[in-house]
């Protein structure tokens, strides 16, 4: 069993009440009703559980559940250790409003960077080891023996010596009132010996889903609620200077139109088409100032100068003297790749539903931070942290939209705040979400080899030329002008993203060049074009020595064991050099991300312009595999996510986004997805993420399969350029 | 007043009649199983059955479903018992579940119409966008809720850090 | 440069005055990069001070660590009728200054 | 006077707009190292060798900000302000910043109230400190916790 270092849980998160009466407890903290149990009673064993008189334990996650299976995940670590009857689990978001209120007891509520269950497993499972301990020394003293004498299972507990048996459900208000343990002298179960954890269990929250029923931000409803449509400057960074209200005078439902922020314009109505479609005749006058001009050449060449300049440009890893190696080599390869912006496109569209009046701002919101939502919340209104809550929901995806940049509670909220005491629902149409997004930068890379005569690799550079992320959200985090962050993946030294080869001589260099175009983290983030450069690049060098591109890539991995172990299973399990139907071919690639590791062999054929992916075998360590079903399920998605890598650009003309709805950025559909296979190797020595380090190795497989197919590599993307389309 | 036949029950409403379908059970009727996704028909989230046929009511007029029969996700059964839901169910297909409103009633569709769908078929029929990419499990659970005893649900091998596979290969459906 | 003051009225003699000062600045970083990757140089309001009267009665040193646009509220304790005034400088030497009438009422 | 009052309403019009113009409308913090730094090295160029006393500051933020580029802080000190007793610096100072003095204040008798509300930048969810100084020389400072809610999508590059 491996503990991070930060296993040290505030003894705050184990003050019990009381204050217990009958056969419940009065509870100094009032959860809202939603919130409540039906019965009414929720002894609360510790901010983590609350074991009902009925059996029910209820599990308490301050992370969003946006489809990655997170609540189902972290419920199966506090069960594990709580030892409860999995049957009888339900779980419970708490809201930042709450979280706040009992100082952060339940600490971090931002669902992102793959983090979901490795930075909370210590202190949930330490939550749920703290639950039983009380629950066993409550029927120990309810029988006057010593809590030696008694076990556990599945939420029963026995006296060894007389079989007395005792549910949680009926010591669960006296334990209530003991004393929690020290977090200190809690012995977590060792996860080779996982009864609950580690298992494919069902999902916590498929069957609202399959009838309509989950009730989503966009699906709220309130009443004397009306509906808005927005849009903002199209133009990034532009303003609004004007709109001719008097064109709508008159039309059926409309309520208001309202300037929000300085650049959007709202329209209101009492339904949500109509305010759409007023907005759609609403003449607006945009200042769209010099950004205007921006186009997706402008940008390309400004990213072109920066392949060759010698101008803020920085060497981040460089060991030897890669130039002179390359240069020195008998043999040279050197290409340079291009990926282009990319949209989240969540399913749900970004909405927010705020109710702003002169004391109290609330919002209905999908939220990855539901903190950051209370933030905005509260800037927005001007009413104080106390004043304000976040009702967060279940996410129609998030991917990295709905993090740290909250932008529609800010929108929603303004908005609000001119209606004082009406509930506002403002959605953004697909276009607006797709116009308004923060897209995966933009990024190209220059990389160059040397091999000697026998085909060893001798020497590795490369550049990526690029938008960077910390310029455009938080350019104080870039230390010395250094942002690392644009190479993710590629440190040398051991981390969440090291390279997995080792090269005598590497060097690997960062030309910022940035564009007016708003970036952030779009699943799996710079591993994603990290990864099919260098991936990709690899089976050309491969080709060019004459090696197979597994062999090649062993021979540089030695001193990798955990990168080389996940890329020999892939392969193993993928029939690597085994036989192939006439025209089909394949293509492998490995990479480090989140803590991670990942590899994939991808089986494609290509027929003319037609390039079909037959079949995927996605290989991942992830350190510890709490729920392997659910790991499938982030893995088969990764592939579709990475589809956009191979077949979808946002282009930029006019200063504006051209593709905003799903005729023109194409999305993976059912038919393009190969079989998928999944192989989990966890070597229970870490805790690593899923829901994104395997996004970027499937795109250069696929893309190495084509090279072997086609004998071109695939440096451009999307693959439209190469003339390839996905069938 | 146009007068709608929802899951069964009879609606009036006061709207436009270019007004799409999807808006009148959304914002009209407080049926919000319906989901938009796009507004343009291409992602079916919105997808509703009008006399067994899947329509995407985004782009539906709600003028056109005047004296037909609308079923959307809430009137597909009372408890998440229709065939296509159990094998949902049985396969933990969602993810964040958003598109699965639609993409069951096109399965559904495709099962009245084919009750052995080939994979072929399936490629055919299901063209809305899941964007978590729960399409390997969709595809599965066609076939088992078709009972074709077809079909690769998910393959998951277990590789223990020894290298040996610690559990069989699992192929559901 | 452009800058708002507000205070507080009435101002009566031997009661502190609340001063609001919103100086309109980009408190430029120094840690930004334009589109070529070049950093931004360094431009922050460095120091700021206020009189009343003629005598010194607030003063402050600030660096990249204040917002962009420096808001300031701070108290002066008035004992007759008199001018605030209100002075800063930035890192490229550009002056700024604001003032105000302050009538006291007798309490 | 009502000029100004006038005028002061625009204020956060103003503030926005200056916010959007620097091109950080982002919210997202992204790999925000977790390095805070050691408190006695922050204010021992400012208090020599003296410890400051936790006493008579109060810092006062809010404990969740949505993002680091503007952060309302106000300090209160315990003090009649008076020729005899009063405050006559003040300084704002994080453990998390590139540079970590925030601003340095000067007061004095004639302030009449020891307090001061300002707007700040933080790098990340930090501590933040007050330093004050009263007349007689001693040092006291207060403290406070602020979560900077941006950091939704870390990634350790």
């Amino acid at each position: 069993m491996t503990m991070s270092t930060n296993t040290r849980l505030s003894r705050r998160a184990f003050v019990l009440s009381s204050a217990a009466a009958g056969t419940g407890l009065a509870l100094g903290f009032h959860f809202p009703a939603a919130a409540q149990s039906a019965s009414g009673d929720t002894p609360e064993a510790n901010a983590w559980v609350v074991v009902q008189t009925d059996e029910t334990c209820i599990v308490r996650v301050a992370r969003a559940e946006m489809g990655q299976g997170t609540h189902t995940g972290l419920a199966q670590l506090v069960a594990e250790e709580l030892d409860c009857d999995w049957s009888r689990v339900k779980v419970q978001m708490v809201s930042p409003g709450q979280n706040l209120a009992r100082k952060r007891v339940w600490r971090d509520m931002s669902t992102g960077g793959s983090r979901g269950i490795r930075s909370s497993q210590d202190y949930m499972r330490q939550g749920g080891a703290a639950a039983r301990t009380v629950l066993l020394q409550a029927a120990a003293n309810q029988w006057g023996v010593a809590v030696s004498e008694v076990t556990v299972s599945k939420g029963v507990i026995t006296h060894t010596g007389s079989g007395r048996k005792l549910s949680y459900g009926k010591v669960a208000s006296a334990a209530a009132k003991l004393t929690p343990p020290d977090p200190k002298t809690l012995v977590l179960r060792d996860p080779r010996q996982w009864k609950i954890a580690g298992k494919p269990l069902k999902r916590v929250d498929t069957a609202l889903k399959v009838m309509g029923k989950q009730n989503y931000a966009i699906d709220t409803r309130l009443p004397g609620m009306v509906y808005a449509a927005i849009q903002a400057s199209p133009v990034f960074g532009g303003k609004l200077v004007s709109f001719d209200a008097a064109k709508l005078r008159g039309r059926k439902g409309i309520q208001g139109i309202y300037k929000v922020d300085d650049n959007a314009v709202a329209v209101v109505a009492d339904n949500w088409w109509r305010a759409k479609m007023a907005l759609l005749d609403l003449p607006i006058v945009w200042n769209e100032g010099a950004n205007g001009q921006e186009s997706s050449a402008t940008i390309d060449a400004r990213l072109k100068e920066g392949l060759t300049s010698t101008s803020n440009v920085f060497a981040d890893t460089d060991i030897g003297n890669a130039p002179q190696a390359i240069d020195g080599a008998a043999k040279r390869v050197e290409a340079v790749y291009s990926t282009p912006f990319v949209s989240h496109a969540c399913m749900e569209p970004m909405n927010c539903t705020a109710l702003v009046t002169d004391y109290r701002a609330e919002v209905w919101v999908a939220s990855q931070n539901a903190e950051a939502s209370m933030a905005a919340l509260s800037t927005a209104s001007g009413l104080s942290l106390d004043k304000c809550e976040v009702y967060n929901h279940t996410l129609g995806g998030g991917f990295g939209r709905r993090g740290g940049t909250q932008d529609f509670v800010r929108q929603a909220t303004l908005l609000a705040k001119q209606m004082k005491g009406v509930p506002v629902k403002m959605v953004w149409s697909r276009e607006e979400d797709m116009a308004q997004d923060y897209f995966r930068p933009i990024g190209l890379c220059k990389l160059e080899a040397g091999l000697d005569e026998k085909g060893n690799l001798l020497g590795l550079q490369l550049r990526v030329s690029g938008q960077s992320i910390n310029a455009y959200q938080s350019p104080q985090n870039i230390k010395d002008g250094k942002d690392v962050r644009q190479l993710q993946g590629y440190a040398a030294e051991p981390g969440d993203a090291q390279i997995g080869y080792t090269v005598p001589h590497l060097r690997t260099e960062y030309a910022m060049r940035n564009t007016h175009v708003p970036v952030g983290a779009w699943r799996g983030v710079n591993t994603n074009q990290n990864g099919l450069y260098l991936e990709c690049f690899m089976e050309e060098v491969a080709a060019a020595a004459g090696r197979d591109p597994l062999e090649f890539r062993r021979a540089l991995m030695q001193k990798h064991p955990k990168h080389l172990a996940v890329l020999n299973a892939a392969a193993d399990k993928a029939g690597w050099g085994k036989p192939l139907p006439a025209g089909v071919h394949r293509g492998i690639a490995q990479f480090m991300g989140y803590g991670s590791y990942t590899a994939a062999v991808a089986e494609v054929s290509v027929k003319g312009d037609e390039v079909k992916v037959h079949r995927l075998v996605l290989s991942t360590n992830c350190g510890h595999a709490v729920n392997p079903d659910q790991i499938a399920a982030q893995v088969e998605g990764s592939v579709a996510y990475a589809f956009d890598t191979l077949q979808s650009q946002s282009t930029v003309a006019n200063g504006r986004m051209v593709n905003t709805n799903f005729d023109s950025y194409p999305i993976a559909r059912l038919r393009q997805l190969p079989r998928i296979e999944t192989v989990i190797a966890p070597t229970f020595d870490f805790w690593g993420g899923v829901g994104e380090p395997t996004i970027c190795v499937v795109a250069p497989a696929i893309l190495n399969a084509i090279f072997a197919a086609t004998g071109k590599p695939m440096r451009n993307l999307p693959l439209k350029n190469h003339g390839l389309r996905i069938v | 007043m146009l007068k709608l036949n929802i899951n069964g029950k009879s609606h009036e409403v006061d709207v436009e009649p270019e007004m799409p379908l999807l808006w009148v059970l959304r914002d009209q009727l407080g049926m919000t199983g319906t989901k938009f996704g796009c507004g343009i028909a291409q992602c079916g989230s919105c997808t509703v059955h009008l006399n067994g046929e899947p329509v995407r009511s985004c782009s539906y007029p709600v003028s056109a479903a005047v004296g037909q029969r609308v079923v959307t996700i809430e009137g597909l059964s009372k408890d998440g018992t229709h065939p296509v839901q159990m094998a949902w169910k049985a396969l933990d297909v969602p993810q964040c579940g958003y598109c699965q409103s639609g993409q069951i009633l096109a399965a559904t569709t495709l099962l009245r119409k084919k009750p052995k769908p080939t994979d072929a078929d399936i490629d055919e029929a299901m063209t809305n966008i899941c964007r978590c990419g729960t399409y390997q499990r969709i595809r599965a659970a066609i076939h088992l809720a078709a009972k074709t005893g077809k079909g690769v649900g998910s393959v998951i091998h277990m590789v223990s850090d020894a290298g040996e596979i610690i559990e069989p290969t699992t192929a559901q459906a | 440069m452009l800058a708002r003051i507000q205070l507080s009225s009435p101002v009566q003699r031997g009661q502190p005055m609340e001063v609001r000062l919103l100086v309109q600045h980009p408190m430029e970083t120094g840690f930004r990069f334009d589109v070529l990757g070049t950093a931004i140089p360094k431009n922050v309001v460095h120091s700021l001070h206020a009189t009343y009267g003629g005598r010194t009665v607030f003063r402050v040193r600030l660096g990249t660590g204040v917002a962009a646009n420096p808001y300031f509220q701070f108290w002066v304790m008035p004992e007759q009728s008199g001018d605030l005034l209100l002075q800063w400088q930035d890192d490229q030497g550009q002056k700024g200054e604001v003032s105000a009438r302050v009538d006291v009422i007798q309490a | 006077m009502s000029e100004g009052a006038r005028l002061w309403s625009r204020r956060q019009g103003l503030g926005g707009l200056l916010v959007c113009a620097l091109g950080a409308a982002g919210r997202v913090q992204a790999q925000a190292p977790a390095i805070t730094l050691d408190w006695s090295a922050l204010y021992r160029p400012f208090t020599g060798a003296v410890k400051p006393t936790a006493a008579r500051v109060s810092l006062i933020t809010p404990r969740l900000a949505d993002n680091g580029f503007s952060v309302a802080m106000s300090v209160r000190i315990d003090s009649p302000m008076t020729a005899a007793d009063h405050v006559q610096r003040v300084v704002l100072l994080s453990n998390r910043n590139p540079r970590p003095v925030i601003a340095d204040f000067d007061l004095g008798p004639w302030s009449g109230k020891a307090e001061i509300a300002t707007r700040v930048r933080l790098n990340g969810s930090q501590e933040v400190m007050a330093l004050a100084q009263t007349s007689d020389g001693r040092w006291w400072q207060g403290t406070a916790e602020v979560e900077v809610t941006e950091s939704a999508c870390m990634d350790a590059s």
